[in-house]
C-alpha cells in the first residue's frame, strides 16, 4: 500500500521530467497468421510504438479500428512479448518467459477490458473476483481480513453498501456496476499502472461519465498511471492529459490533449477530429458537416501488406512523393508535441512542405 | 392512448388524405405497442409510440440500450419475430404515387411483400451479418431487383447491381465478390446500396454505423445524405449516439423504456431539451472543443421493462421529479412554444395542467 | 444469458425432466436389479422354467419367456445393469479422454492444439465401430469391463472436438484473460475459469457417451463379441437372434431389450436438447400457444382500432 | 486467386487425409501384432471344427510358414507390409486360402458402396429436408411432433430396427426377401430383371439404414436452421420481399446446411458402423458381413484388409464432403 | 410372397435342385483348391471331388467302398492295398487311375501345410493302374476311415501336377464327381450334372447353391424357394413339418457323437475323478433337451450314440444318467471335498470352477441350466465363461478352462475315443489340438493302441466295451445330448428322400458320397 501516500501530481501539462512508471520504447508486435491455405503472413499490428506512462497522468490512445491499440495495451500488460523493442517497468526491462511475464509484473500493471460483462466470469461472485488477487499478490488469508479488504475495494469504486454487492453474480449487476467491479479487481493488486482498453465504450452513454469520473479520481487520489484507449476523442479530451494517435499500427502524433485536438498537426489526426461528432460545434449546415468525399478517402490499409513510406499516404490529401517511399521521422514540435509526418519533417534536403493544413481552419 | 393521428379518419377519406399528404407525410405511426411474450410478464418494449414521418426527412431515434429502438424498427418494417408481438397501434404508409394508404399492421403478407424494398427498406447494424455470406453481392442485389421487377433479366440485374455499388463508391466489378472479401466499411456501404436498390420511399437504419469507426462513419453518412438528396427517400435512423444525431437528423425522437419521451428538431433538442432525460443525455457527451466542465451523465440504471416503474418510467432517475411523477404517466404532448412540426415532450414539468412548485428555476 | 450455468435452468424444460426421469429410472433399475430379481419370486434371470418355453407374456411371466424358459422381464432388469455398466464406464473413460485432449488443445492453442487436434480428427475420420470390432475381436472373449474400456478408448474424439471448440471460445473470452492478468496460474485458469463453463457440454457429451456405449455394446453383443455370460440388452437380442426369435415371432424376447436401449438413448437425447437450448438460447422455441394467444389479442385490438 | 485459395484448402485437407491414411496403415499393421492370437492356430482350430478331424502339429508348423513368422523383426515386417500394400496385396485369406484378401474385399465392396452410398445420400436429403421444415417452423405442431419422434427413431439401434423390419416386412408380410443381394434364380448381369432384383433385395436394408440415420441429420439441421433463421441476413432477405421459398432455400437452408458437411465424418462413421450391423442381419453380401465373418473365423488378414479398405473409403468420402463444402462455402472456414 | 421365386427362369427350375447353404456366409469364394487349409472352400466341392471310401452312419459308422472298390491290410496292419473301381473318369474325359490316387494321397505327405485331413500313413505307391499300396509306420487297422474323409479327395494328377498350390485356386475344377462347375457367382453357384458319371445318371441336370442365413433358409424352405438346407430348427416339427407333413421334412440323423461337458483333468479340482463324477451326475440333461426342443435326445454316459452304435454299445451303460444329487454328494465326500460358500474345498484349497462355452453357438443358456443345476444340487457356484468361437478354441487348446462344452464323437468307436490317447496330452498353457481335457490313463492308452492294431470286428467290439466302461467310470468327459445331422427338405419338387427311420445314407449336403447316393435316388415330382 504505497500509492495512497503519494500526493497527487500537479495539474496536467506541468509534468516534471520524472522517470515514467512504464515505458515502451520502439515496441513492435507482429502476428504470424496462417490462412486457410496454410500460407503464412505477418500482421504488423504495432510498429515502433513508444509511449511513457507517468504517475498520476492519463495518456489517451486514440485511433481507428484495427490500428493496434488493443495490441499495444496487451503488450504493455504482458500478454504478448514484443517482437522487438523494450518495455521498461520502473527502470527495469521486462523479461518474458515462454510468452508469459512473471507474476510480479501483473502486480504492477493491470488491464481493464472493454466489455465489463465479458471480463467477469459469470459463474463467480463478485467476492471471488476480488479475493483472488488479494490471495495471489498479497497473501491475504483469513475470512475476516479478506472481507475487510473486499469491502474496502468495493467502497473505493463506490459500490456501496459493499456487503450487498460482494455476493452478487455479475448478471445481477448493471453494466456500470460490473465495470466498477472490474476496476476494483484491478485495484486489488494495487497496481501502479492501469491500462483501460476502451473501458467505457460498451457502457450506456448515460453512465459513461460516471466511469470516466471514477478513473479520474483514481488517478488523482491514488496516483495511478493510466492509459486510456478509446475511439472517442471527445471522451479522451475529457479524461486525459496527453493524447497519442495511432494509425495502422503506427503512432502518428502525440502531445498535450488540448493542443492535439484543437490544432492537429498530422492529416490523420485532423481527419479524426473532424469526423468526430461534436454537438458543440455550433450551427453549421448539415451538408457541410457531412461533406467527406467517400470515394477519395479510400480504405484503411492492410496490416499484412502496409503501404510503403507513410502508411497514411494513400488517403492523405497532402501526400508528396517522399511520403510514398520513406516513412516519416518523428518530428518534435515543442511543448511535448510531436508528429510523424513529412509536412513537419525538418530535414533540409527535402522539398519545402506545403503550408500547414492545420492552420487553415483556425 | 393519445393518438394525434387517428387511422379511422385516414381510412374514411383515404383519397383526400393521400392527396393532402402527397408531398407531406410518408408514415403515420400511432399508438404502436410491441410486446415480447415470454414465459413470465410480457416485456413491453414499445409502448404507445406515435409519430409522423415526413417525406424525405431524417428522423433520428436515440435512446439507451434496451430502450426499444430495435424493436421499434422491426415493428415498423413488420419484420419482428416471435416472441415479439405488435399488440396495438397502426403504421399507416402513404405511397408516393398517391395510391391508397396501407396500414402495415393489418396488411396481408402479400401486400407487405409488394411494399417491401420498393417502398420500405432497411439497413441493419452489422453488414457482415446482414449479407448472406455464401452469396455473391451481385446475386443478393439481383435477388431483390428481380423479385420486384419480374421483367428484369439476370444480366441486367447484375449490371444494375454494379451501378448501385458504384453509387456508394464501390467499383462495380466487386459485385462478383463474396461479403467476406470486402472490408467492414465497404460491406456497410454495400448494404446501404442494397437498401436503395428498388428506390424505396423510406429506409430505416438500425445503428448502421456503430460497427465502423468515426472516419468511416462520417464517410458513409455523407453518402447517405448525398443519395437522399438525389433520391428523396425518408430515413428513420436509430442510434444511441445522440451527438451524431444532433448533427445528422432533421428531427429526433428520444426513447426511454419503450416510449418516446421527447420529439423535436435537432436544434430544439440541443438548445432546449424539455425532458430531463434528454437533457441528461445531451450532457453525457463531452464537447470536443468547448471548455470542459465536469459532467455527470445520468445516475442510476435504465428500468427493467418486465417491471417498469409506476408513473413516469424515468422518475427513479430523474433529478427533477416531483410529487405525482411516480403515479401519473405523462403523455407525449406538443409544447406550445414550438414551431413547425411541434416539439413534443412527455413530462409533467411541461404539462400545463400540472404545476410543480419547484419548477420555477426552469432548466438548469 | 448464462450459458455456463447448469443448475436451475436446465431442469426446467419438460424434455430435460422427462429425459432425466427415464435415465434415473433405468439407473435405479440397474442398481436395484439384483435385489429386485432376488426378492421377487419367479424373477430370476437365469432360472429355467421348463414348463414355459418360449411362452408369450402371461401372468407368471409378464414379458414372456425365452427359448430356455428364462424370464424376459428378469433378464431385461438384469440387462439394464450390464448395458448401463458398459454405457457409464465407457462414457466416463471417453469423457475423461475427451477433456484431457480437448481442454488443453482449446486452451493452449498453437502447437499443442495442432497435435491434439490432429489426433482427435484422426479418430473422428476413422470408422470407429469396425475398429472397436476388430480390437474386441482380437481380445477374444472379453468381459464387459474390457468392452467398456475399448468403447471408451475409441469413442472420445467427437467429444474432444466439442470440448476443444468450446474451451477455445471460453479461453478467448475476456474474463480468462482478465484473470490471467491478475497472475492466475494456468491450472487455475483451466479448472476454475474455463472448465466450469463446459459443464453443460461435458454433461451432454457424457450422456452421448452413455448412449454410445450402450449402443455399441449392444452391437458388439449382437455380433457375438461380448461376454455372453453377462446379461445385457445386447446379449439378450443376440440370444434371441441366435434362436431365430424373429422368424418364430417371439417378439417379446427381442422387443423389450431393444425398446429399453431406444428409451435410454431417447432420454439422453432429450436431455441433450435441453443442454443445447441452454447453450444456444435461439433454439428455445417459443411456445406456440403463447404466441397465438397474443397474436389473437393483437388482431382484435388492431382490428378494433382499424375498422 | 480465390480458386487458388480453395485449392489450397483442399490440399491441406488432402494432406490431413493422407496422414490419416498413413496412421490407419500403421494401426492396421500394429494391431494384429499387439494383440493376442495368431492366424495359424486359428486356422487349425477352425479346420478341426469344420472337419471334425485331428490336425497334426506338422500342419500347424507348415501353416505358420505360409502366414508369416510372428517372430520376425517388426521393422522388417513393416517394410514387407508396405511393399505388399503398394501392390494392393492385402495378403491371403486364412479362411479361403489361397484366395487373396483383395479379391474378396473387392467382391464385397460394391455392395456396401451401393448400400451405404445410396442410404447416406437418401438419409442426408430426407433428414436435411425435414430438418429445414422443422427448424423453419420451430415450435409449430409439426416441429413438436417431428423432433421428439426423430430423437426416438435415431435412438433405436440399427440392428434392432433391421430385425423388426425383417420380421414385419420379410416374414410376416413377405414383401421383401430375407437375405442376399439378389434373386438366386437370376443370372448376374446388367439387365432389367437383375437390377430390379438388386433393388428389391437392397430395399429393406437400405430403408433400415435410412430410417436410423436420417434422424441425426434432421436434428442437426433443425437446430442449425433455427439458429440460422435468426440471422440478420435471413431477416434482410425477408425484408427484401423475397418469396418465402426463396428465403428458406437460398438463405436459411443453404447456410444451415454447411455445418452438416463438417459433421459429415462423424455421421458417416455412425452410418458405416450401422451398415455393418445391418448387413449381418440381412446377410447382405457386403463388407460388413465380410468383416463379421472374418471376425468369427478369426481371419486376421481379412479383418485387416477390410478395416483398411473401410478406412480408406471413409477418408475418401470425407474428402468428397470437404470438396463439396469448399464449393458451397466461399469462406472456407477452418472450423465448423 | 412378393419375391420373384423365379419359376421357369434360367436353368429350368424343374430340372434343378437348389441348396440353400447357411454356413458359408453371404457369398461364396471361387476356390476349388480342395486340399488347401481353407475353412471355407467353394460349396459342394465334394460333388466334384470324391474320396476313396465312405462312412456308413446307418450301420455303426463302418467304412464302405466309394472310388476304392476294396482294400485289405497285411497282417501287421502297416500296409494297405487298395483296389480302385474300374471305369471312373474325370470330367475332362481322362480315366481315374492309381497314379491319380497316389498323387492325391501323397500330397499332404509331401506338403504338410496341405495335410488338413489328419492323415497318418507314410506313403502311397502305385502297384498297377487300378491298385496301389499305402504304408503306415504302425499298425493302423483303425485308421482306414481317413480315406473316407472328403478332405482327402482324389484329384487329377495331370491337372494338379504343375500347379503351385499356395496360390492356385483351381478355377475350373476337374474331378470324378457327378457334377461339373457351370457358373460361379459369389451369390450363386451352378453345377451341371455329368452324363458319364460312374455311379449312374442323376435325375437333375442342374444343382444350384445359394448362400442364405439360417433364418432366411427357413422362410425359403417354407416358401419352397429351396429344396434342401441344413441346420437345427428348434421346434421344427411344429413350425415346419406340421405345416405340410408330406413335403416339409425336418430330419435328424444321429452322427454318433454328442455335445459333452469336458473336464480339464490337467489341473485341480477336475484332476480328481470324484469331482468329475459328481458334476456329471448332477447335470439336468432333460432340461437341456427340453429347451432344445429335442426331447429324448439326452446322451448316455459312454459318448456312443445308442442308435448308431447299437451293435457296439454296452446296453447297461446306454441310458442317460438321471440327476442324482445324493450320489454326487457321496462322490464329493469320497474325494474329501466339501462345498463352502459355493466353492469346492479340499485341503484348505478352494476352487470356483468356470464353464467355458462358445458364444457363437448361443450356448450360454445351456450353461445356465448346468450352472443352476450344480448350484441347486451341490451348492457349487460355477461361473459362466462364454467366448466367441476363436477365443473358445484358444482357451480350450491351452487348457485355460475348468469345464467346457465340446463336441465329441467321430467315425467308429475308435474315432470317438481316439483323442483320449495320452500321447496328445500337453501341459496346461501349451496348445493341444487333441485331448484338451488333458486326461491320461494307462488303460485307455493300451486299449487305443490295441484298436489301432486289429481289424478284427469281434476284438474291436471287446475293446470298445472296455473303453466304454473306462470312460463311464473315469468321466474324462460327460456327454450331454446327442449330436445330429439336421436336414430340412422341401419335397415338393423332388421325392424319394431317405428318412431317419429308414436310411442307407444321410441326405446331408457336405457328406459327399451320401449326398450323391441321395440324389441318385431322387425323382422329380409331377406338377
Ligand atoms: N492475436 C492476433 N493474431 C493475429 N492478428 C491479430 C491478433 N491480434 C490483433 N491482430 C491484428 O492486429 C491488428 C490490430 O488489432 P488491435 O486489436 O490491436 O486493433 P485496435 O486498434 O484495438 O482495434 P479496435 O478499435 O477495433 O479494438 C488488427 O489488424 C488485428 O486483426
Ligand atoms: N427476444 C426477446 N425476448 C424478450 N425480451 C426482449 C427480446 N428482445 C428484446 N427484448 C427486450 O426488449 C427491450 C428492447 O430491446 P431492443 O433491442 O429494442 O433495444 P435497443 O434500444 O435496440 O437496444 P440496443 O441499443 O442495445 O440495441 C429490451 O428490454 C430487451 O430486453
Ligand atoms: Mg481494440
Ligand atoms: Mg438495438
Amino acid at each position: 500500500m504505497t500509492a495512497t501516500t503519494v500526493p497527487a501530481p500537479s495539474a496536467p501539462g506541468a509534468a516534471e521530467p520524472e522517470v515514467p512508471v512504464l515505458r515502451a520504447t520502439d515496441v513492435t508486435r507482429h502476428f504470424t497468421v496462417r490462412s486457410a491455405v496454410g500460407a503464412r503472413s505477418v500482421v504488423r499490428a504495432v510498429e515502433g510504438a513508444t509511449i511513457d506512462l507517468h504517475r498520476g497522468r492519463v495518456v489517451a490512445l486514440v485511433g481507428e479500428s484495427g490500428s493496434g491499440k488493443t495490441t499495444l495495451a496487451r503488450l504493455l500488460a504482458g500478454f504478448y512479448a514484443p517482437t522487438s523493442g523494450e518495455i521498461v517497468l520502473e527502470g527495469v526491462p521486462v523479461r518474458q518467459r515462454r510468452g508469459r511475464v512473471e507474476r510480479g509484473y501483473h502486480k504492477d500493471v493491470q488491464l481493464i477490458f472493454q466489455d465489463p460483462f465479458g471480463s467477469l466470469n459469470p459463474l463467480h461472485r463478485v467476492r471471488h473476483n476480488l479475493e483472488r488477487p488479494l490471495k495471489l499478490h498479497h497473501g491475504v488469508r483469513g475470512k475476516a481480513e479478506l472481507d475487510r479488504r473486499v469491502r474496502e475495494l468495493l467502497e473505493r469504486v463506490a459500490l456501496t453498501p459493499a456487503e450487498q454487492y460482494a455476493d452478487k453474480f455479475p448478471h445481477e449487476l448493471s453494466g456500470g456496476q460490473r465495470q466498477r467491479v472490474v476496476i476494483a479487481r484491478a485495484l486489488a493488486v494495487e497496481p501502479k499502472v492501469l491500462l483501460g482498453d476502451e473501458p467505457i465504450s460498451m457502457l450506456d452513454v448515460s453512465i459513461r461519465l460516471e466511469m470516466l469520473n471514477l478513473l479520474d479520481r483514481l488517478r488523482t487520489e491514488d496516483g495511478l498511471a493510466l492509459l486510456y484507449i478509446t475511439h472517442d476523442i471527445a471522451s479522451a479530451r475529457y479524461l486525459c492529459d496527453d493524447v497519442v494517435v495511432m494509425y495502422a499500427g503506427e503512432m502518428v502524433e502525440g502531445g498535450p490533449k488540448e493542443q492535439v485536438i484543437a490544432d492537429p498537426q498530422h492529416p490523420y489526426t485532423r481527419l479524426l477530429v473532424e469526423s468526430s461528432p461534436d454537438p458543440g460545434r455550433g450551427a453549421r449546415d448539415r451538408e457541410a458537416l457531412f461533406d467527406a468525399d467517400a470515394d477519395g478517402l479510400g480504405e484503411p490499409p492492410s496490416l499484412i501488406d502496409p503501404p510503403p513510406g507513410c502508411r497514411f499516404h494513400p488517403r492523405c490529401p497532402f501526400a508528396m512523393d517522399v511520403c510514398r517511399t520513406q516513412a516519416p521521422p518523428r518530428a518534435d514540435l515543442g511543448d511535448g508535441r510531436w508528429a510523424r509526418c513529412w509536412l513537419h519533417a525538418t530535414d533540409p534536403t527535402l522539398p519545402e512542405p506545403a503550408p500547414d493544413p492545420a492552420q487553415e481552419n483556425q | 392512448m393519445v393518438a394525434q393521428f387517428v387511422p379511422d379518419t385516414d381510412r374514411s377519406d383515404a383519397g383526400t388524405t393521400s392527396a393532402r399528404e402527397a408531398g407531406g407525410d410518408v408514415l403515420h405511426v400511432s399508438g404502436l405497442t410491441v410486446e415480447y411474450v415470454t414465459g413470465g410478464d410480457p416485456v413491453r418494449a414499445c409502448a404507445d409510440v406515435t409519430f409522423t414521418l415526413r417525406r424525405g426527412e431524417i428522423l433520428g431515434v436515440a435512446g439507451e440500450s434496451g430502450s426499444g429502438k430495435s424493436t421499434l424498427i422491426t415493428a415498423l418494417t413488420r419484420l419482428q419475430r416471435p416472441p415479439a408481438v405488435t399488440t396495438a397501434g397502426s403504421i399507416v404508409f402513404h405511397p408516393r404515387d398517391g395510391g391508397p394508404a396501407v396500414d402495415l399492421v393489418t396488411a396481408s403478407p402479400k401486400t407487405l411483400r409488394a411494399l417491401r424494398w420498393t417502398s420500405l427498406s432497411i439497413v441493419l447494424q452489422s453488414a457482415m451479418d446482414a449479407l448472406n455470406p455464401v452469396m455473391r453481392l451481385g446475386a443478393q442485389f439481383a435477388d431483390a431487383l428481380r423479385t420486384h421487377d419480374r421483367t428484369l433479366s439476370k444480366d441486367d440485374a447484375w449490371a444494375r447491381a454494379a451501378e448501385l455499388l458504384a453509387t456508394v463508391g464501390i467499383s462495380g466489378d466487386r459485385a462478383r465478390s463474396y461479403p467476406h472479401e470486402l472490408s467492414g466499411g465497404m460491406r456497410q456501404r454495400a448494404s446501404i446500396a442494397l437498401a436503395l436498390a428498388c428506390g424505396p420511399e423510406l429506409v430505416v437504419m438500425d445503428e448502421p454505423t456503430t460497427a465502423v469507426d468515426v472516419v468511416m462513419q462520417r464517410q458513409i453518412l455523407a453518402q447517405v445524405l448525398r443519395l437522399r438528396r438525389t433520391l428523396g427517400f425518408a430515413v428513420v435512423f436509430v442510434t444511441h449516439d445522440l451527438s451524431l444525431l444532433l448533427e445528422l437528423a432533421d428531427r429526433i425522437a428520444i426513447m426511454y423504456a419503450g416510449r418516446i419521451v421527447e420529439l423535436g428538431t435537432a436544434r430544439e433538442l440541443y438548445d432546449d431539451p424539455l425532458h430531463p432525460y434528454t437533457r441528461g443525455l445531451r450532457d453525457s457527451f463531452p464537447p470536443l472543443h468547448a471548455p470542459l466542465t465536469r459532467l455527470t451523465g445520468i445516475p442510476g440504471t435504465p428500468p427493467d421493462l418486465r417491471r417498469p416503474p409506476s408513473g413516469c418510467p424515468f422518475h427513479p432517475r430523474c433529478p427533477r421529479r416531483f410529487e405525482g411523477c411516480d403515479a401519473h404517466l405523462p403523455e407525449l404532448v406538443t409544447s406550445g412554444r414550438s414551431d413547425v412540426g411541434g416539439h413534443a415532450v412527455a413530462c409533467r414539468l411541461h404539462d400545463p395542467t400540472v404545476r410543480p412548485e419547484t419548477t420555477a428555476g426552469g432548466p438548469a | 444469458m448464462r450459458t455456463g450455468l447448469l443448475g436451475a435452468g436446465l431442469v426446467r424444460g419438460w424434455k430435460v425432466r422427462v429425459g432425466l426421469s427415464v435415465i434415473g429410472f433405468f439407473v435405479l433399475l440397474a442398481l436395484l436389479g439384483p435385489w429386485l430379481t432376488a426378492s421377487i419370486p419367479g424373477l430370476d434371470p437365469r432360472a429355467n422354467d421348463l414348463t414355459a418355453i418360449g411362452q408369450p407374456p402371461s401372468a407368471t411371466h409378464w414379458l414372456g419367456t425365452t427359448q430356455f424358459g428364462q424370464d424376459v422381464l428378469a433378464q431385461t432388469i438384469e440387462g439394464a445393469r450390464g448395458s448401463l455398466f458398459v454405457g457409464f464406464l465407457s462414457a466416463v473413460i471417453g469423457t475423461a479422454l475427451a477433456i484431457l485432449v480437448g481442454l488443453p488443445a482449446g486452451y493452449f492453442g498453437g502447437r499443442t492444439d495442432a497435435w491434439l487436434n490432429f489426433l482427435s480428427n484422426l479418430f473422428i475420420v476413422m470408422p470407429v465401430l469396425p475398429l472397436i470390432l476388430i480390437v474386441a475381436g482380437y481380445m477374444q472373449g472379453t468381459g464387459l469391463w474390457v468392452i467398456a474400456l475399448i468403447i471408451g478408448f475409441f469413442g472420445w474424439s467427437g467429444g474432444a472436438r466439442t470440448i476443444r471448440a468450446q474451451a477455445m471460445s471460453v479461453s478467448n473470452r475476456d474474463f480468462v484473460l482478465a484473470m490471467r492478468t491478475l497472475g492466475e496460474p494456468h491450472h487455475r485458469l483451466l479448472f476454475h475459469e474455463v472448465l466450469p463453463h463446459l459443464t453443460g457440454w461435458i454433461a451432454a457429451m457424457f450422456l452421448s457417451g452413455v448412449i454410445g456405449g450402450v449402443m455399441t455394446e449392444a452391437g458388439l453383443a449382437f455380433l457375438g463379441i461380448s461376454d455372453s455370460g453377462a446379461i445385457s440388452w445386447g446379449t439378450m437380442i443376440q440370444a434371441a437372434q441366435q434362436q431365430s426369435a424373429v422368424l418364430r415371432g417371439m417378439w417379446w424376447w427381442f422387443v423389450p431389450p431393444g425398446l429399453c436401449i431406444a428409451l435410454v438413448a431417447t432420454a439422453a437425447t432429450l436431455v441433450n436438447f435441453g443442454v443445447d437450448e441452454l447453450a444456444n438460447p435461439k433454439l428455445r422455441a417459443v411456445r406456440r400457444s403463447v404466441v397465438r394467444r397474443t397474436q389473437g389479442r393483437a388482431a382484435e385490438t388492431t382490428v378494433g382500432s382499424d375498422v | 486467386m480465390r480458386a487458388v485459395r480453395r485449392w489450397g484448402f483442399l490440399l491441406r485437407r488432402l494432406g490431413f487425409y493422407v496422414a490419416a491414411a498413413a496412421a490407419a496403415i500403421v494401426l492396421n499393421f500394429l494391431l494384429p501384432r499387439l494383440m493376442p492370437g495368431d492366424p495359424s492356430s486359428a486356422i487349425v482350430e477352425e479346420l478341426q471344427r469344420v472337419s471334425g478331424q485331428q490336425v497334426p502339429p506338422e500342419t500347424l508348423e507348415s501353416i505358420r510358414a505360409i502366414f508369416g513368422d510372428p517372430d520376425q523383426n517388426l521393422a522388417q515386417q513393416f517394410v514387407g507390409y508396405l511393399g505388399q500394400l503398394a501392390r494392393f496385396d492385402l495378403g491371403v485369406s486364412v479362411v479361403n486360402f489361397p484366395v487373396p484378401v483383395s479379391e474378396l474385399v473387392l467382391q464385397a465392396l460394391p455392395w456396401t458402396l451401393l448400400l451405404v452410398g445410396t442410404t447416406t445420400v437418401l438419409a442426408f436429403v430426407l433428414g436435411t429436408g425435414l430438418g429445414v421444415i422443422a427448424g423453419w417452423k420451430a415450435g409449430s405442431r409439426l416441429d413438436s411432433v417431428l423432433t421428439p419422434l426423430t430423437a426416438f427413431l435415431s435412438s433405436v439401434p440399427y440392428f434392432w430396427v433391421a430385425l423388426l423390419a425383417l420380421w414385419v416386412f420379410g416374414f410376416v408380410l413377405g414383401w421383401f426377401p430375407l437375405s442376399g443381394g439378389y434373386d438366386a434364380n437370376l443370372a448376374e448381369g446388367f439387365n432389367l430383371p437383375f437390377l430390379a432384383s438388386v433393388l428389391h433385395y437392397g430395399a429393406l436394408p437400405a430403408a433400415t439404414i435410412v430410417f436410423s440415420a436420417f434422424g441425426g441429420w434432421l436434428l442437426g439441421m433443425r437446430n442449425m436452421t433455427v439458429t440460422t433463421v435468426r440471422e440478420d441476413y435471413v431477416l434482410l432477405a425477408q425484408a427484401k420481399g423475397l418469396s418465402r421459398g426463396r428465403v428458406i432455400l437460398r438463405y436459411a437452408a443453404r447456410n444451415a446446411m454447411l455445418p452438416s458437411f463438417t459433421g459429415f465424418a462423424m455421421a458417416l462413421g455412425g452410418v458405416i458402423g450401422g451398415a455393418l450391423l445391418t448387413e449381418t442381419v440381412f446377410s447382405y453380401p457386403g463388407i460388413g458381413y465380410l468383416l463379421f465373418e472374418s471376425l468369427n473365423k478369426r481371419d486376421y488378414p481379412m479383418m485387416q484388409g477390410v478395416f483398411l479398405i473401410v478406412t480408406l473409403a471413409t477418408l475418401l468420402a470425407n474428402l468428397l464432403a470437404d470438396s463439396l463444402y469448399v464449393v458451397l462455402d466461399p469462406r472456407i472456414r477452418e472450423q465448423g | 410372397g412378393g419375391s420373384p421365386s423365379g419359376e421357369g427362369t434360367a436353368g429350368g427350375r424343374d430340372d434343378t435342385m437348389i441348396y440353400g447353404k447357411t454356413d458359408g456366409g453371404t457369398t461364396f469364394v471361387h476356390n476349388y483348391n480342395v486340399v488347401g487349409p481353407a475353412v471355407d472352400k467353394a460349396p459342394n466341392m465334394e460333388l466334384i471331388y470324391e474320396p476313396l471310401m465312405r462312412v456308413d452312419y446307418s450301420n455303426g459308422a463302418v467304412v464302405e467302398p466309394w472310388l476304392a472298390e476294396s482294400w485289405e491290410f497285411d497282417d501287421a496292419g502297416t500296409m494297405l492295398t487298395v483296389h480302385l473301381r474300374d471305369g471312373v473318369t474325370f470330367s475332362d474325359g481322362e480315366p481315374f487311375t492309381a497314379d491319380d490316387a497316389v498323387f492325391s494321397l501323397n500330397l499332404p505327405i509331401e506338403q504338410p501345410e496341405f495335410s488338413i485331413a489328419g492323415v497318418t500313413y507314410e506313403k502311397a505307391e502305385k502297384v498297377d493302374d487300378l491298385t496301389f499300396t499305402v504304408r503306415f509306420a504302425a499298425p493302423s487297422f483303425a485308421t482306414v476311415k481317413q480315406f473316407a474323409n472328403i478332405l482327402l479327395p482324389m484329384v487329377p494328377e495331370h491337372v494338379w501336377r504343375d500347379q503351385d498350390l499356395n496360390t492356385w485356386t483351381n478355377p475350373e475344377p476337374v474331378g470324378t464327381g457327378p457334377f461339373t462347375l457351370a457358373e460361379f457367382k459369389p451369390q450363386q453357384v451352378t453345377l451341371t450334372a455329368r452324363d458319364d458319371y460312374w455311379g449312374g445318371e442323376l435325375p437333375m441336370s442342374t444343382y444350384k447353391i445359394i448362400p442364405t442365413s439360417a433364418d432366411a433358409a427357413k422362410a425359403q424352405l417354407l416358401r419352397g424357394d429351396i429344396d434342401i438346407a441344413q441346420g437345427s430348427w428348434a421346434n421344427g416339427e411344429q413350425e415346419y413339418t406340421a405345416k405340410d407333413p408330406e413335403h416339409n421334412l425336418y430330419q435328424l440323423y444321429p452322427n454318433g457323437g454328442a455335445m459333452s461337458a469336458m473336464f480339464n483333468a490337467g489341473k485341480p479340482p477336475f484332476d480328481d475323478v470324484h469331482v468329475r463324477r459328481a458334476l456329471a451326475m448332477t447335470v439336468d440333461r432333460t432340461a437341456i433337451t427340453t429347451t432344445l426342443q429335442r426331447p429324448g435326445t439326452e446322451s448316455g454316459p459312454t459318448g456312443l450314440n445308442a442308435t448308431v452304435y447299437a451293435d457296439w454299445i454296452n446296453p447297461e451303460l446306454a441310458d442317460p444318467w438321471p440327476v442324482d444329487a445324493e450320489a454326487a454328494k457321496a462322490e464329493l465326500a469320497d474325494g474329501g471335498w466339501t462345498v463352502e460358500d459355493g466353492a469346492l474345498v479340499k485341503d484348505g484349497e478352494s476352487y470356483r470352477p468356470t464353464i467355458l462355452f462358445n458364444n457363437d453357438w448361443a450356448w450360454g443358456s445351456y450353461a445356465d441350466i448346468m450352472i443352476n443345476g450344480w448350484r441347486d444340487t451341490l451348492g457349487i457356484e460355477v461361473e459362466p465363461a462364454g467366448q466367441p468361437t476363436a477365443g473358445y478354441y484358444d482357451a480350450m487348446n491351452l487348457g485355460d478352462f475348468d469345464i467346457t462344452a465340446a463336441s465329441t464323437g467321430g467315425a467308429g468307436v475308435y474315432g470317438v475315443y481316439g483323442f483320449l490317447d495320452s500321447d496328445f496330452v500337453v501341459p496346461v498353457g501349451e496348445s493341444a489340438t487333441l485331448n484338451q481335457g488333458r486326461w491320461s490313463n494307462a488303460e485307455a492308452d493300451e486299449i487305443i493302441a490295441a484298436m489301432e492294431s486289429t481289424d478284427d470286428e469281434a476284438e474291436l467290439k471287446e475293446l470298445g466295451l472296455r473303453m466304454q466302461e473306462l470312460v463311464v467310470d473315469e468321466v474324462p468327459f460327460s456327454p450331454l445330448y446327442d449330436n445330429f445331422y439336421f436336414v430340412e427338405i422341401n419335397a415338393k419338387r423332388w421325392s424319394g428322400w431317405p428318412t431317419p427311420d429308414d436310411f442307407d445314407h444321410i441326405p446331408f449336403v457336405g457328406m459327399g458320397p451320401d449326398l450323391i447316393l441321395t440324389m441318385l435316388d431322387l425323382e422329380p415330382t409331377e406338377g
